[in-house]
């Protein structure tokens, strides 16, 4: 068998004397898509910004592609091919839509802290750009600021930063948090497009999206995983529904 | 042994002042966000004003008086200046009080024009409260630390034990949480606004006969100010207090007594050079403690800075 | 606190505090070459003809001081607008660098041997240095934490210029003198006018090197670290690295200008690292505008204006400075560029003849107004401040008595006149602007 | 758009330079001091000082040459080497030949350094440089040149004349000596200690110490460290707001023997002192205003207070440079050849209205003159300062002081 994509190792985190994820084991392969869902409070956001070192973990090893992460930096995990996005939409709003999208590909072609290039003059980089903004459906948008886009539009653009890079190991937070019906399905089908044959792992509250991308589902309660597997054993799981997917199931219909 | 006694009865009058301007800016920079940098501008105002008013009136209805004059003028400036700058961010509205220290400064010479002002301790103040071997104390000074030691527990009161007290500390930490309750933040920041400016009036009036009231005064304070609070902590009045005193006896000592550099080197083990009269670092070993004593201060902050960027008693980074 | 992150997540559009060469450079991009290099054509052009406008020395001189706040005021904004660091210390930076080419200068040998027009390069470096060194612990984070440290760097090395004799020279500062370099072409430099070509010249190349740097993949991520370290970072980018490169970048261009300043003036002083110097170059990127990347240049021209010409008028000059800074920071935050390129979507539309007669009737109306303040304002002054036999003063080349009544109703009345006018037209103006801003509509 | 907002600026600014010489006088003087800033107060009273010497001592009595009329014109320096020069080059732009200046050696170094260049690059704009106030011994010794003159004594010489009447006052045995960190206090620090030594051997030096310039918010330790050394007699180059922060605080906190000054009167500083300083104050000055130096000085200060009712007139060496340049114009017969008015002042002779006579010594074109020093009080006075009842009394007088003192100048003449 293949080295897991993504690896935790008794990951766990306190803020003080509270323990807010509790030892968690969880094995991501190649290629899979694997949603985390739970109730409010599980701890959804604070398991990703750990593997993403945006806090240190307490305990545990995070291993991606068998390598691992403890005490490097976000910058440094994120050249070894692992992209994040956020729950709060987290992009420049000042530049423009193309400008974003750019940004995000520049440590991926390979230019660093260059000074002795120049962006615009870059076929590579406006054609790379270029076929991002496709992707996302904004290239009409190119020009314009990225804070004056609609919320869809800005999350659209967060997935496009989020993949520009050209990491194979993507984690979206939420994507679809606060969407209409169209908008949501808007951006499944983005997700489901930009995310070909990478591994995708995302934070997602909607269920009809969960299960709608997603090859295996873990559920998250109170900081501990209580159920791993494809969507329909996680479904039937009895510990599942009592715990959580029940009612939610419920509230669904 | 009188003269440590001596010093720090001194560097607790120049650190307790520096509390009065300090307490003021540390409220409103870790409620509002806004590094005001015309801070020690009302301090000037307030010296000023009091001495136009003990011309009429006398120094008591001055020290009265010329606060809350600065208090207004502060509310106002907030209302009217800062709230307006607020939209485009913070570093325009710092960028507004750095202007707007220059223009007070511009402002009091228009009025007062350029030479120093006459504003002297007033007649029932002005004699030696005791002497510590030849050193005399004057009774103003033991004044200026019932002032600011009064103004401080009265701070503290007002804070720890009113409601408006539990409201600031609350939107301290959580402001928007506080607008959401029903309070009405805009007014509490020009109150804190009002009230900390005010607070640096208090410290110009009474700072004024003793420290010279003149255009430059304001300059001279400004900036050791922030290196109170960042030194500090930002928005902790503890902190602030514990600062001010700190800079207050520091600078104090140094000034005393002269530890020179060569001293020190020699006490650690490095030799003095031969020839030192040719040493490009000639000057740097010659150096003594009052030559440097008032950026101690400055040299305290970039330490903690890089090793406790949330300051000594803060609790958040910037 | 200051850091502006914090209230970007809801960034309005209109919004023009910090730069978005973003616009710039994608115009830059679809148009023609032809284009995107004329603004440095014409401005080779005019810094070569100016000096047969301006043939006196003091013209030259002032314009020699005008380019290198020009270059100051550039490298200033590589930090404040492009990378969103506030610093309060910067004049070390070009101080040091100043004070390195002066000694550089008193090596009499070396200094025979290069020719004059490399010695900035020389300041530069120096600069460069010092940030690199300042830089590795002040740039681990933004906001307040970077502000302060600089202030405090700021002071330290300002108060040591005073105590750190064998370097800095004391209050007297260090002199030399420029002509002692190897010639250039047979320059030696002895005119104001040769100086003048020289500053010149570095000053395009400056502002062109500082222009491209924010073409490169540094320069960009600059304003990503800006606008949103954190996301920055999750681009593969250290915040860090980003700010400590524009930093270090900043440190030479600003050295640079030192280096200018040192050939101009041949000598430096304590007030070349000062806390005020440091301050004023804040002041003036911070009135051109941030936002823009010619900003800045306005700001050096109008200031060393209003510092060296406004001054031979008034004693007042740093009151109206005052006031014209703050009026700037309350009504356009961004600065006298952001006034300037409020105006570009207007031509965009062909609409800017509609603009010109509410213009008119406002605008002029209210300079009269604010000159009839002015002389108010001076009247005043004269007023208190004058001597008691000397009733006479001249305020825009009239003479009168400031003592008598006349002078002040006719000030006051110009004054309520010319604002109350600016004041009636306002709403047509404001009604204008909105119009010719919206696209279609009348012609 | 921004070179039409530059072209516009730049045009702009020679309408105004083009303004400005439009004056009608006949002999111009620039007056480069600072005007605004925390410096003003002395830059304005010395430039009204001026004006009134220009009018007064020359314009009212028919002008030099037959009728030409001088003129002081104010140049804004902001204190900072950098304007001055600015303000040099406008001003020679402006014709001008004549340059006076004084606060600050800071400045007067890089100006009499930029006088020196320019005279040399530009043989046709020559210019002199009158230094009525800056006393850094330097200026008249290693950095001297033949187009610097100064009216005022320097550091040394007024150390010299304070120290001779220093030592014939037997009470003082321990003496402090403090100034502020920058090259004049050193000078004044290093010539207190050789000339006491040389003097009065066993007048022990208890404290000699620097501060920032400037920088200082309250004096208090420095007080306190006085007191406790004993000393007997304090000497300080102060000046400005250190002079009357040092001064004040050095009295309240329980020093009681004579403070020696440079630069304690005038300004505000007098009024600032008032009770406290009487009898304690001591200043070394040239000129005498108590009593006054002559029956026409006192109708010239009379006419002055008439003008300036709150002025003072705290620097006569100022009519002493009016008055020497005018006689060295009207002997070069000449106003626009700077190098025959530069001869005709080396080596001139001139009886002051304010008591003596004034002799530029031509090796090094330093003045030399009476030195007095005096004691603030308010007890018979002819003219008190800043309105406040004291003003500065001579208690002793030094004849010619340091008429040969070395020099280490070589001047060289062109």
């Amino acid at each position: 068998m293949s080295v897991p994509a993504l690896e935790l190792n008794g990951l766990k985190k306190n803020f003080g004397k509270a323990e807010i994820i509790r030892g968690i084991d969880l094995s991501i392969g190649k290629a899979e898509r694997h949603a985390i869902i739970g109730p409010n409070g599980a701890g959804k956001s604070t398991l990703f910004n750990l593997i993403t070192a945006r806090f240190p973990p307490s305990a545990g090893t995070v291993k991606l592609h068998g390598e691992d992460l403890t005490g490097l930096q976000p910058f440094e995990i994120n050249r070894r091919g692992l992209s994040r996005s956020f729950q709060i939409t987290n992009i420049f709003p000042k530049m423009t839509v193309f400008e974003n999208v750019r940004c995000a590909l520049l440590w991926a072609q390979g230019y660093k802290y260059s000074f002795w290039n120049f962006v615009n003059r870059s076929r590579k980089l406006t054609e790379g750009t270029e076929a991002i903004l496709e992707q996302i459906n904004l290239a009409n948008r190119r020009d314009l600021p990225a804070g004056t886009l609609s919320y869809a539009e800005q999350r659209a653009l967060e997935i496009g930063i989020t993949i520009a890079g050209g990491a194979n190991v993507i984690m979206l937070d939420e994507p679809t948090a606060g969407m209409s019906h169209s908008e949501t399905d808007y951006i499944t089908d983005l997700i489901l497009k930009v995310t070909e044959g990478k591994t995708l792992i995302m934070v997602e509250h909607d269920m009809g999206v969960v299960f709608g991308l997603a090859d295996r589902i873990s559920v998250l309660v109170y900081g501990e995983i209580i159920a791993t597997g494809a969507p329909e054993a996680v479904r039937a799981d009895p510990k599942v529904q009592e715990a959580y997917l029940g009612a939610a199931l419920e509230a669904e219909h | 042994m009188d003269l440590i006694l001596v010093n720090l009865i001194d560097g607790l009058v120049t650190g307790l002042l520096l509390f009065m301007l300090s307490a003021g800016l540390t409220l409103i920079f870790s409620m509002m966000g806004v590094l005001n940098f015309a801070h020690a501008s009302f301090y000037m105002l307030g010296a000023y004003f009091a001495y136009q008013i003990s011309l009429a009136l006398g120094f008591w209805l001055g020290l009265l008086i010329a606060p809350l004059i600065v208090g207004v003028i502060g509310a106002g400036v907030e209302r009217y200046g800062l709230r307006r700058v607020h939209q485009y961010g913070h570093v325009p509205e710092l960028i507004f009080t750095f202007g707007l220290a220059l223009l007070i400064e511009e402002l009091v010479q228009f009025i007062w024009g350029k030479n120093q002002m006459p504003y002297n301790v007033p007649d029932v103040l002005n004699f030696t409260a005791f002497s510590i071997s030849g050193n005399s104390i004057p009774a103003f000074k033991v004044f200026m630390i019932f002032v600011s030691v009064g103004i401080f527990l009265g701070l503290l009161f007002v804070l720890t034990k009113t409601r408006v007290g539990m409201i600031i500390q609350a939107a301290l930490s959580y402001p928007r949480t506080v607008e959401a309750l029903g309070h009405n933040v805009p007014l509490i920041f020009m109150g804190v606004f009002g009230v900390g400016t005010a607070l640096a009036g208090v410290a110009g009036v009474i700072a004024g006969p003793v420290l010279g009231t003149f255009p430059g005064m304001a300059f001279v304070l400004g900036s050791i100010v922030f290196v109170t609070i960042v030194i500090g902590g930002l928005g902790s009045l503890w902190g602030a207090l514990v600062a001010s005193l700190l800079i207050g006896w520091i600078t104090t000592f140094a000034k005393s007594y002269n530890i020179e550099m060569e001293g020190i080197l020699n006490a650690i083990g490095i030799a003095t050079p031969e020839n030192l009269s040719d040493n490009p670092l000639r000057d740097f070993w010659a150096l003594t403690s009052p030559q440097i004593a008032d950026i101690l201060p400055y040299i305290l902050m970039v330490l903690i800075l890089i090793f406790r960027p949330q300051g000594l008693f803060g609790k958040r980074e910037s | 606190m200051i850091d502006p992150v914090t209230d970007v997540k809801g960034a309005r559009p209109d919004e023009q505090i910090t730069t978005n060469p973003a616009d710039a450079s994608q115009r830059m991009r679809m148009q023609t070459p032809m284009i995107a290099v004329a603004p440095w054509v014409i401005a080779i052009l005019v810094l070569l003809f100016l000096p047969l406008v301006f043939t006196n020395n003091s013209a030259l001189t002032i314009m020699n001081q005008m380019s290198i706040t020009i270059i100051f005021a550039l490298a200033y904004n590589m930090l404040l607008g492009q990378a969103g660091m506030l610093s309060f210390g910067h004049a070390v930076y070009a101080g040091v660098g100043g004070f390195a080419c002066m000694h550089i200068m008193n090596m009499t040998d070396f200094f025979a041997s290069i020719p004059l027009v490399i010695l900035p390069i020389f300041g530069g470096l120096f600069g460069m240095g010092l940030a690199m060194i300042v830089g590795s612990f002040s740039t681990r984070s933004a906001g307040t934490v970077f502000a302060m440290i600089s202030l405090g760097v700021g002071e330290l090395i300002a108060a040591s210029s005073v105590i750190i004799v064998a370097f800095f020279g004391g209050e007297e500062g260090v002199s030399g003198d420029r002509t002692y370099a190897q010639p250039f072409f047979g320059v030696e430099f002895l005119q104001q006018i040769e100086v003048y070509y020289l500053t010149a010249a570095w000053v395009i190349v400056s502002a062109l090197l500082m222009f491209l740097w924010s073409r490169t993949p540094v320069g960009r991520m600059a304003n990503a670290v800006r606008d949103n370290p954190e996301r920055a970072e999750f681009l593969g980018y250290s915040s860090r690295w980003v700010r400590f490169y524009s930093f270090v970048a900043s440190g030479f261009f600003a050295g640079i200008a030192g280096g200018l300043f040192a050939i101009n003036y041949e000598i430096l002083t304590e007030e070349n690292l000062n806390t005020t110097s440091s301050g004023v170059i804040l002041l003036v990127t911070f009135l051109g505008g941030v936002g823009f990347f010619f900003g800045p240049i306005i700001g050096a021209v109008v200031f060393t204006l209003v510092q060296t010409v406004l001054s031979l008028q008034t004693e007042l000059w740093a009151f109206y400075a005052g006031s014209l800074f703050l009026a700037t920071v309350m009504f356009f935050p961004g600065g006298l560029a952001g006034l300037l390129m409020m105006h570009v979507p207007v031509f965009k539309l062909g609409k800017a003849g509609h603009l010109v007669m509410p213009y008119i009737k406002t605008l002029i109306p209210a300079a009269i107004g604010v000159l009839g303040l002015a002389a108010l304002v001076e009247m005043t002054f004269h007023y208190r401040h004058a001597a008691t036999g000397d009733n006479e003063m001249t305020v825009f080349w009239t003479t009168f008595d400031s003592h008598t009544l006349l002078p002040w109703l006719i000030a006051g009345a110009i004054t309520i006149i010319g604002l109350g006018i600016a004041r009636a037209t306002a709403p047509d103006l404001k009604e204008a602007w909105n119009e010719a801003n919206t696209a279609g509509g009348g012609a | 758009m921004k070179n039409i907002t530059k072209f516009g600026a730049v045009s702009a600014l020679s309408l105004i330079i083009g303004a400005s010489s439009a004056f009608a006088a006949d002999i111009k003087i620039a007056f480069i001091d600072p005007l605004s800033g925390p410096f003003a107060s002395t830059g304005t009273n010395g430039l009204h000082q001026f004006e009134f010497a220009a009018e007064y001592m020359v314009n009212d009595k028919g002008g030099l040459l037959d009728g030409k009329t001088m003129e002081v014109v104010g140049f804004d320096n902001k204190i900072s080497p950098k304007e001055s020069l600015i303000q040099l080059q406008v001003a020679i732009d402006q014709g001008i030949r004549f340059i006076v200046q004084g606060n600050s050696s800071g400045v007067a170094n890089a100006l009499t350094e930029a006088i020196e260049k320019h005279n040399k690059r530009n043989p046709d704009s020559r210019v002199l440089f009158l230094n009525y106030a800056a006393v850094d011994p330097a200026l008249t010794n290693e950095k001297c040149n033949f187009w610097h003159f100064r009216f005022d004594a320097n550091a040394d010489i007024k150390m010299d004349a304070l120290t001779d009447v220093m030592v014939e006052n037997k009470d003082i045995k321990k003496v402090y000596i403090i100034g502020q960190d920058y090259s004049f206090g050193k000078a004044v620090s290093d010539a207190a200690n050789r000339m006491l030594k040389d003097k009065a051997p066993e007048i022990e030096v208890v404290g000699d110490e620097l501060h920032p310039i400037g920088k200082v918010k309250d004096f208090t330790p420095y007080a306190r460290k006085v007191v406790s050394s004993g000393a007997d007699a304090v000497i300080t180059g102060n000046w400005g707001a250190d002079m009357l922060g040092l001064g004040k605080s050095i009295i309240e906190n329980g020093f009681e023997g004579p403070i020696y000054t440079y630069y304690a009167a005038g300004s505000g500083i007098t009024a600032a002192f008032g009770e406290s300083g009487k009898d304690r104050i001591r200043l070394i000055s040239q000129g005498s205003i108590n009593p006054i130096g002559s029956e026409e000085a006192r109708e010239l200060y009379n006419a002055f207070l008439k003008k300036y009712p709150d002025g003072n007139i705290d620097q006569s060496r100022i009519f002493n440079t009016i008055g020497m340049l005018s006689q060295a114009i009207e002997e070069a017969g000449t106003a626009d050849d700077v190098v025959a008015v530069a001869t005709a002042l080396e080596s001139m002779e001139y009886e002051s209205m304010w008591g003596g006579k004034l002799f530029m010594r031509p090796q090094d074109h330093q003045l030399i003159q009476d030195m007095h020093v005096g004691v603030h009080t308010n007890d018979g006075l002819d003219f008190d300062y800043d309105q406040s009842g004291y003003g500065i009394k001579n208690e002793s007088t030094v004849e010619m002081a340091s008429m040969d003192s070395p020099t280490t100048c070589e001047m060289k003449r062109p």
